[in-house]
C-alpha cells in the first residue's frame, strides 16, 4: 500500500463535524479548503480574526473590498447576518469560548493534546498570530494535517519537539489517514481512511494509538 | 465640541520622533494610514518601536511590500511588536541578521494590553500562552485552581490609524474588516493622528455609530493612498 | 444565518430558575428589559442573585418603583451585585434587615468584570478601590512600582438585556445611553434573551452599526413595555 | 462675620478652571450646577458615566427621549459631535485618563487628598457608583463642597472619619470659603470668598491649612 497525500480528504470529513448554526474559525491553508466541503443544509457561521462573523466566499474578479479581507488579507465577502467588530471583540469572541470549533493546521501534534505550528527555531518564525488565541478559547479544536511531514515522519508525535503553540488544547486530530480523538494522553483512531487499515496507519505513526472496537472506515 | 486640526501626512509623519514607540493600525495593510505611512517612510524616522498586529508583505522575490513593511524596508524600527511576521520575508531576514529586535505576542493578548493601556488598566489575565514560550519572565497568577499569564498593558508615544470616515470633532467609523487594531491603538497612544478617506462636518454622523470617541484624537489627515 | 427564536416575555421569564444568576442590563432603569422584568415579577421565581448596575428606584413615600427594583420588591434576590443602590429606599431596607446580601463594586470595575468574564479573560488589574473597604479579601498585585487590585471576572446563567433593534439573526443595535451594560451582559452569560423594540429581517441592519453579534443571543423578545 | 451657605459660589469658581475643549465629568448635584456658570467661549466636553460624551442641557418639556438621561436618570440632550457608548469603554475613558477634571461631591475630604462620599456605616449605604473609578481614574479631581457640615464642623479633615473613595487622589477643593489646593499633606488656601478672611476660614477649619503670600480674594 503506497501513501498518497490527500488535503481534499481532511476537508472533506472536517467539513462533516459541524451542525447548523456552529461558530467555526478555518485557519489559512488547508483548514480553508473546509469551506468548500461543508453540506448544503449546514449553515455555519465563520468567524475570522481579524474582525468578523459571517465570512463569506472570495468576491467576483473586479468585486473585491479592499476594506473587506480574511486573517491572510486575501478579498472575501460578508454573509447575510454576518457583523464586523474590532480585535478586542475579536478575540474576546474566541478567548470567551464562543468558537465553537477552530480547524487549524499543524507542523506536530501530540497525544498530551499538544501542538505546535507557529515557529521552528533558526529557521522560520512567523508567529503564532491568533493560533494561541484560538487553540486556547475554542470549545473544540481541530488539528488538520497531511499525516506525513515531507520526510516521512509522522507528525502525529508522542511528545511535541517544537515550541508549543498551545498545551492540552486539542481534541480532534484529522488526517489524510483518519480521525483520531486525544484522550487520556492517547490518539483514539475512531475512523480511518480506506485503503489504509488501522494497523497499517497505527504502525508508521510516531505516536500511542488505540484503535477501539467501534473503529470504522470514513464513509462520504 | 471643539474641531481637531486638519494636517498634511508630511505634517502627520513630523509628529513622529526618533526614538519614539509607535502604534499603526491595520492587518495584513487592511486599515492601515497608507498615507501617512508613506510620508513616514519618506521622512525616514529611525530608532522606533513599532507597535502593529504584524509587518505587512514583504515578498523579496517578487519585491512587492505593503502597509508597514515598507517602514521596516527602510530599517525605521529598532524593536517591533506583532503577533505576525510570515508573510514579510525581511522581517525574517531582519531577525537573522540580529538588526531588528522583534517580540512575538498573541493576537488576542496583543488586542488586550493595548486596550488595557488605553482603559487604564494594570494588566490583563488570560489563558493564552501558559506552557508555551510566551509565559517566559511573565507573573503567572493563581486564580482559583486555574492558572493565568498576566499581560501588561502597551502604551505608545505615537499612533497611526485608518478610519473611512471622520467629522470634524475627530469622530470615526471604520469600514468593515479594516476596523481591526484601529480602535484600540486610538486609546493607548499621547499622541493620536487619524487618517480618513472622508472626513465630514460635526453633526453628520450618527452619535450611535461612530466607533471611536473624537476625544482621542489630537488630529486629521485627508487619505490620499488607500492601498500599498 | 441560522434564525434565533422569538419568544414571549413569560417564555423568557420561564428560562431564569430558583438560585439562578441573573444580569440585568439598564442604568437607573434606561436600557432596562421592562417587559421581560414585568413577567419575571409575576412569576416570582426567588433566591436569585442579581448582577445590575443599580437596583433603579423604589421610593417607599410615593411608592414608585422602576426597573429591576419591581423584583426587589417582590424579594426575588438573596443577592444582589450592584455599583449603587442609593435611590432604591427598599434595597437599602433589606440590607439594614439582614433581609438580602448586597455586594457593591465600583461601576467601572463591575463593567470589566462582566467583560472579563464574557472574553474569557482571568481577571484584570484595576487601581480603583486600593486602600478602600473595595480591597478587602482580594489579592494586590504588584507591577513594577504600582499596586493593583486583582478583580475577578463576574458570568451569569441567565442575562435579560434590552436593545432598540434586532434583526432575526440576533444582531443588536442599542440607543443612546440605553446602552451602557446590555453589551457586556450579552457576552457573559449561559443563556442570553434580548428584549428589541423593533425586530426586523436578517440583512435589514448595516454590518458595521451592529454592537452585538448575533452569536451571543439565544432568543428575541418584542418589547411591549417601554418603562417601568 | 456670619457663615452663609453659597453653593452657587462655589459652582461659579469651579466653572472658571476649565479651559475650551477640556473633557469633564460633573457628579450629581452640586457640581451638576457648575454647568450653568461656564463662560460662554469655554466649549467643553462633558462625559456622562452612564455611556456618552457631548452631554448637552435637559430637554424642553415634553421632548424627553426615554433612551438619554445622565446617569442620576434624568433625561438629557446629546451636544453636537458627541456620542454613545457601553460602560466599559465609559469607564475606560475615565480610567484610561482621558478626562480631564471631575467634579464631585464629598462628605468628608482629607489633607492627604483622600476623600468620603460614599458610605455612612449603618446609617446610609448608596454605593459608590462610579466614583472611585472618577477620581482614581480622572487627570483632576474637584472636590465641590460646602464647607461645613450642617453640625457645623468642617468637611476638611485632617483624616476622614469615613470609609474612603478613593486614596489620595483630590487636587482641589472649592468651598463656599474658598479655593484649597491639596500639597504635601496639607490644604493650601489659593483663593478665599470675601467677605471672609484666611484667617477666619483657617480659625473655623479642622484641617492645616497653610495660607500662601499670593493667597487673594476670588474675583468674577
Amino acid at each position: 500500500m503506497e501513501y498518497v497525500a490527500n488535503k481534499d480528504n481532511i476537508a472533506r470529513r472536517i467539513a462533516r463535524i459541524f451542525k447548523p448554526g456552529n461558530v467555526v474559525n478555518l485557519g489559512i491553508g488547508l483548514p480553508t479548503l473546509v469551506g468548500n466541503y461543508v453540506p448544503e443544509d449546514v449553515t455555519l457561521i465563520l468567524q475570522s480574526e481579524n474582525g468578523m462573523l459571517g465570512l463569506g466566499p472570495a468576491p467576483a474578479k473586479g468585486e473585491e473590498n479592499r476594506d473587506l479581507t480574511n486573517a491572510g488579507g486575501a478579498p472575501v465577502t460578508i454573509a447575510p447576518g454576518g457583523c464586523y467588530f474590532d480585535s478586542a471583540m475579536s478575540f474576546g469572541i474566541i478567548r470567551g469560548g464562543h468558537v465553537d470549533y477552530t480547524v487549524l493546521g499543524v507542523l506536530e501534534v501530540d497525544q498530551e493534546g499538544n501542538l505546535a505550528n507557529y515557529k521552528i527555531p533558526g529557521k522560520m518564525v512567523p508567529g503564532m498570530g491568533g493560533a494561541m488565541d484560538l487553540t486556547t478559547g475554542s470549545r473544540v479544536v481541530i488539528a488538520a494535517t497531511l499525516h506525513f511531514e515531507p520526510s516521512g515522519a509522522s507528525r502525529l508525535k508522542r511528545r511535541c519537539t517544537l515550541p508549543l503553540t498551545a498545551v492540552r488544547e486539542v481534541n480532534l486530530v484529522v488526517t489524510d489517514l483518519g480521525l483520531f480523538e486525544v484522550m487520556g494522553n492517547r490518539f483514539f483512531l475512531r475512523e480511518y481512511f480506506e485503503p489504509y487499515t488501522p494497523e497499517w496507519i497505527k504502525a508508521r505513526t510516531d505516536a500511542e494509538i488505540i484503535i477501539p472496537n467501534d473503529c470504522r472506515p470514513v464513509v462520504f | 465640541m471643539l474641531q481637531k486640526p486638519v494636517i498634511s501626512a508630511s505634517e502627520a509623519a513630523a509628529k513622529v520622533r526618533e526614538g519614539d514607540a509607535l502604534m499603526v493600525g491595520g492587518f495584513m495593510a487592511c486599515g492601515s494610514p497608507h498615507t501617512i505611512i508613506q510620508a513616514l517612510t519618506e521622512k525616514g524616522t529611525r530608532n522606533l518601536t513599532l507597535i502593529c498586529n504584524d509587518t505587512g508583505v514583504h515578498d523579496l522575490k517578487s519585491g512587492r511590500v505593503t502597509g508597514v513593511g515598507h517602514l521596516v524596508q527602510k530599517r525605521q524600527f529598532r524593536k517591533i511588536i506583532a503577533s505576525h511576521i510570515g508573510l514579510n520575508q525581511e522581517t525574517q531576514r531582519q531577525i537573522n541578521a540580529g538588526e531588528t529586535d522583534v517580540t512575538l505576542v498573541p493576537q488576542g493578548t496583543l488586542a488586550e494590553r493595548v486596550r488595557a493601556g488605553g482603559v487604564g488598566l494594570g494588566g490583563i489575565l488570560t489563558p493564552t500562552g501558559l506552557g508555551t514560550e510566551v509565559e517566559e519572565g511573565k507573573q503567572v497568577i493563581t486564580v482559583g485552581d486555574r492558572l493565568f499569564l498576566l499581560e501588561l498593558p502597551l502604551k505608545a508615544d505615537v499612533a497611526l490609524i485608518k478610519a473611512k470616515k471622520a467629522d470634524r470633532a475627530g469622530n470615526l467609523v471604520y469600514a468593515d474588516t479594516a476596523r481591526n487594531f484601529n480602535p484600540l491603538m486610538a486609546m493607548a497612544a499621547s499622541l493620536v493622528v487619524a487618517e480618513a478617506e472622508e472626513i465630514v462636518e460635526v453633526g453628520e454622523i450618527d452619535p450611535n455609530a461612530i466607533h471611536t470617541p473624537g476625544i482621542f484624537i489630537d488630529a486629521l489627515v485627508q487619505a490620499e493612498r488607500l492601498e500599498g
